[in-house]
């Protein structure tokens, strides 16, 4: 019974310690693969253009809005005074 | 005199065991380490007030309504529960207790009513206990907040230091062979099961080591925790002298090639990288990965920078004390106060002594067959302790060379450390705890 | 080998049914929608995570520890359960599945018991959505947040505009109609219950078409929170073209006049007012509208300004993250990968479209036969999806005429329309879950 | 068994949607009384006084008081240094 | 018609009794108080909201699913529960409640089971009360966050005030003769739990009397927790004529002398001097005091300021709003219209009185045997109502004295007041509740 | 019975005062002699070199740390620009 759990010990060891190098093995390789992959297909854009990002549609149309808004509330202030 | 007696036998003074007394006193050591040494005082100043909690004489605060039954020792209870649990009734709580636990869960639920009926309730740190710790929720989402605050951007400049992050785990298995050994030897008394939850004390990482002996090891986990903290802020101690021992002053010396820029989308698309990695190979780290992963998708994405704000903030903090409260409760003196919890503050210390070695020495070797220079001295940030570990390698950087800012390489390792002792804990419970 | 082959049968990969990797593939999908498109970001990321972490292969993050053992299907374990729940020894899962749903609550107790003593735990979305969703808790106090964050202002300045919400609710009515008229087709196999959740949709509203289906259809739950919040995000698409379909030009065009100031104390009494009405005449809907008044009260009334910003903040974002989570574990493949899930994401779409044409066509009717001139383009504001619809509004008001600003006059429908939903979720509770 | 489905499908419909309408229908009477009944009994203050709304007679206290603790302290520091 | 007499029925005008319209009435005068006269406006707002919804007719969203089914009364299940509480068929629902409520905890469960398999389900209230207040946990949280905001700065500069905290209390002990006394006078029913419940109105501090009630006198919660906050309101009018009416002219014009400074240390060590004492004196006082000096630590040591930081405001806000709403659900008509109801609010008055008054008596004698001046205003402060009692006392010096600052004279008494009555609860517990 | 629930009345004043005395009396002597030990045995450092909290080491040392890694970070930057 105690040989058992020392030889349970050594395997835990072996395939745990196998296990974390192989999964870190796995992530160099997908996460360099990503990386490549993401720069050459997906890069961002130059930084200029990628201040403001582009997938934001949103809050362009927002600030629009917003100015309507305010407008529209300064006229209703004016007109009410 | 009837009121002055039940006055008297209910204060603290006429219910006080030495071992209370000496839990409290090692209660208020942890204050004084959080508090006036700095030592993680994040968890370990609620560590240390929930460890006197749990000793205050006569409060029962973390026993369950059952153990509170066991501890009064009412004959009548106890008579009770020795026919319900088929235990001679002269058996006493001891034998009671041990069959509690090994009774199954329809017994558990009859002895729960007959101790509810007598008037018997849980405590509030077994409250605490239960929703925080035993659900697994609060280690889990520590991780999450703990994801939402990482950034992984150093590790993608430069993947390759996820080895380190792998060496640095030796530490962890190396230790379950100290405890087996121990054992095999008559010092100690640990199943696999204990080995394997002290072991990830050689992780350096708080909510794994809790998570992981919650689940393998629940007796345990008082004394882990605290390991884990106090070692974790003891690291700026414990990693000089071995990384000076296993370098020369020319490999210390050596400067880093400066990192390359990481984009936005790298960072957002690794989350799920390694989430799917974690799905296809090992799902038993899917839910502290998962959770990890999580927290730094809300973190990186950008479209949800309130969650991930609460995450960071409200959401970790109201977490993190009641899981120190929590961790606390399980610094009672008649769980704690046993020659193992030596054991495990000897093999923790050692641990992490490995770990820092082993990353050292991979980091020497990969300093030689790589393409680039790499600083051997940031082998020792892949036990993570994030980011006190990285800080260190940073110091005995500067101390060889002023113009040597290791800091930033050094998060690549320490980040790759996380995920290191978080894959060596669904090792651990695919095969021990199944 | 032996553990070897205990950590590879432990594996994702070896363990990988086609619908899981479908599903993660949709979790990831929905992942890029709410990243990249800005799809509902704060609730479909978190529910696209949770679908990705409710499919890893092993991990049973989304089972409760019965519906594990039953996936697990060991033999001894499945014996036991079959005598319990009185079925055929080899009936299989499925049936053992049938019969645990339909047994009663002692029954669930026993069967739990014994997976329980199995080894067998609840996963941890499992436990997230117990806490958060089973219980009801979680959609009521995004409500509440909700409620904190209304201003119900431009509907007390023109309280005429509610019946733009009652109108805009007609879409959830013909909807359950749809889901009736497929499933008496054949097409599709819903019950009344089903068909009044799926319904709901139609009220484009997130936390109140949770609550409803976690009491009325609790299966359908993924599928109808996935449509409610994709269609949400789809408003900007969808209304347009049926909006420019039923006004002219010329109604467009229509200038609203400006609204009068509203008192302080109008909007600290209206949240009670609502409350005394959903009181005497619905009390199906006082749990949704009662924490809704709640949280406005709390905002209006100026003396709890700390309560109302923890319910805006902290609370309601803790609340959004499990969830979202919650919702995600919904999205494990065997309940969603199901010919009724296409049904309801066709019969959403159809409500969503239902709804807008019915609240312009009564605009339009109001706007003949009211005193002031009135757009009907805020008609479609009555579906809620707050703020989005009125933006919508708004957006199509300045494409017809520069100077016509509906933005306000569109949220006196839009509020309207939270109201009238979660009127007609009480209907639906008080006639269908009785 | 799925005629019945149907119908009771339509008396949904029928109640459901009657039973929105005239709640709304309600609200907007309510309301309308809410605001009318505000406006003419219980109107608010005219702006110059509202600003510091009525209800709260604590904060001038308060102010009150700040103001003499601040003085205490700086007397006592004074007294001290 | 079916439909339509099915939706008449289940709407609240159908089912409304005279008891449930005048609760509502209560529950809107409660609103009306904390909005409109500032009374206590954090607890009182969500108490007054959930007092409302307490009594919504036929939403029973205070009732659990046993309460649920007793009110629906289905002939079936009451035949079913009335075998199983072995009562005779036809006692009726009260005989069942009664049956029920003396049942142990596994008749409980069966009655349960038998309840949510006819469909009854636990009300939103009744869910949020048992998180909230039957566990205990919310009262000290919030006892925690209170610790974590108090200075202990001015008692520390003069512990003598402590007496001052000791001596109010009196009315605590003065009430709870009050309570028995007007039981053996046959005028109220009060058993001797309930009698010490109902002191600890006296204690001027809601989560100790919610703390205290919860244990031993849970029917009466909503009676007591609703006159210890309106009552706290009320301190700047209770408190100024039995004042002056115990001190003469002179006596209010005595000036202080200025307070030392205290150190830090002073500060952190005090709240585990505290705690040390409790736990040797009055364990049953511990869960209180010790989370109260479990956040005063945090707040001092300066080194978790992240976590002190939330519990002042995040959870503490967040733990005050489901406290409140739980503390409603006690509104509930059959339970709090009661003539029992009328004693308490009469009772709690009497205690403050009691309470102001020998504060005051007691720091007038202090006046005449120590060796500085003390201003017998201080002594009022000792109920504690922190800080309303210390303004009173400041205020009336200011009267008397325009250059007499008690403020932070008042302070050390006023924080006392909260030990003492804590201590007070201890003694209660124990003698009490076991 | 009615005449022990007066009694049991008077005894809980009776214990439940004294309890409440006796143990803030305990608190007054604690604290006193607690505030005594501290200030003569371990009393606050003066206070110009008390503003920077002796116990606290680290600060320094994140400052240093800081102040490299900015310097690092520009470095960096200046070689990319
Ligand atoms: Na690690
Ligand atoms: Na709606
Ligand atoms: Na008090």
């Amino acid at each position: 019974m105690q040989q058992d759990l020392l030889t349970q010990g050594f395997e835990l060891l072996l395939y745990g310690m196998g296990t974390v190098v192989i999964f870190l093995c796995l992530l160099v390789l997908a996460t360099a693969a990503m990386s490549k992959t993401i720069e050459r297909f997906f890069p961002e854009a130059t930084v200029p253009a990628a201040k403001p990002p582009a997938p934001r549609a949103a809050p362009a149309a927002d600030d629009a809005e917003l100015v309507a808004v305010i407008t529209a509330a300064i006229r209703q202030h004016r007109q009410r005074g | 005199m009837h009121n002055l007696e039940l006055l008297w036998n209910s204060s603290g003074l006429a219910q006080l065991h030495a071992g209370q007394g000496l839990m409290i006193l090692i209660g208020l050591l942890l204050l004084f380490l959080a508090i006036r040494k700095g030592f993680e005082p994040l968890l370990l100043v609620p560590i240390g007030f929930g460890g006197v909690l749990a000793n205050i004489p006569g409060a029962g605060m973390a026993y369950s309504a059952v153990e509170s039954a066991l501890h009064a020792a009412d004959p009548a209870t106890l008579h009770a529960l020795a026919q319900l649990l088929q235990v001679p009734v002269d058996a006493g709580a001891k034998a009671l207790q041990a069959a509690y636990d090994a009774a199954d869960t329809a017994t558990h639920l009859a002895v729960r009513q007959v101790v509810l009926d007598a008037g018997f309730t849980d405590g509030m740190l077994y409250n605490f206990y239960s929703v925080a710790i035993a659900s697994g929720a609060a280690p889990l989402i520590i991780f999450m907040g703990v994801g939402a605050m990482t950034d992984f951007g150093p590790l993608l400049a430069n993947p390759k230091t996820l080895f380190l992050g792998a060496a640095a785990q030796f530490g962890i298995f190396a230790t379950v062979i100290g405890a087996v050994g121990l054992t095999e030897l008559g010092v100690m008394d640990f199943t696999i099961a204990d080995a394997a939850a002290i072991g990830i004390i050689g992780g350096a990482d708080g909510p794994t080591a809790i998570y992981v002996s919650s689940l393998l090891a629940p007796d345990l986990l008082g004394a882990i925790a605290v390991a884990a903290y106090s070692y974790m802020a003891l690291v700026p101690m414990i990693q000089p002298p071995i990384m000076r021992a296993l370098t020369t002053e020319e490999e210390r010396r050596i400067e880093m090639v400066q990192m390359r820029h990481v984009s936005r989308r790298e960072k957002i698309v690794f989350p799920l990288v390694l989430l799917i990695l974690v799905a296809l190979l090992l799902p038993a780290a899917a839910p502290l990965l998962g959770m990890f992963c999580f927290g730094n998708l809300m973190k990186e994405c950008g479209v949800v920078d309130r969650l991930s704000d609460t995450a960071q903030h409200a959401l970790i903090n109201i977490t993190t004390i009641f899981l120190g409260l929590s961790v606390g409760s399980k610094l009672v003196a008649d769980k704690f106060l046993d020659v193992n919890t030596l054991g495990i503050l000897f093999l923790g210390i050692i641990a992490f002594a490995i770990g820092t070695a082993s990353g050292v020495l991979i980091a020497k070797l990969m300093n030689r067959f790589g393409k680039h220079p790499l600083n051997p001295l940031i082998g020792s940030a892949g036990v993570s302790a994030v980011p006190m570990a990285a800080r260190v390698s940073n110091k005995l950087g500067l101390e060889a060379n002023p113009h040597n800012f290791l800091l930033m390489h050094a998060m690549g390792p320490n980040v790759a450390g996380v995920i290191g002792s978080a894959v060596a804990a669904g090792v651990m419970i695919s095969l021990v705890g199944g």
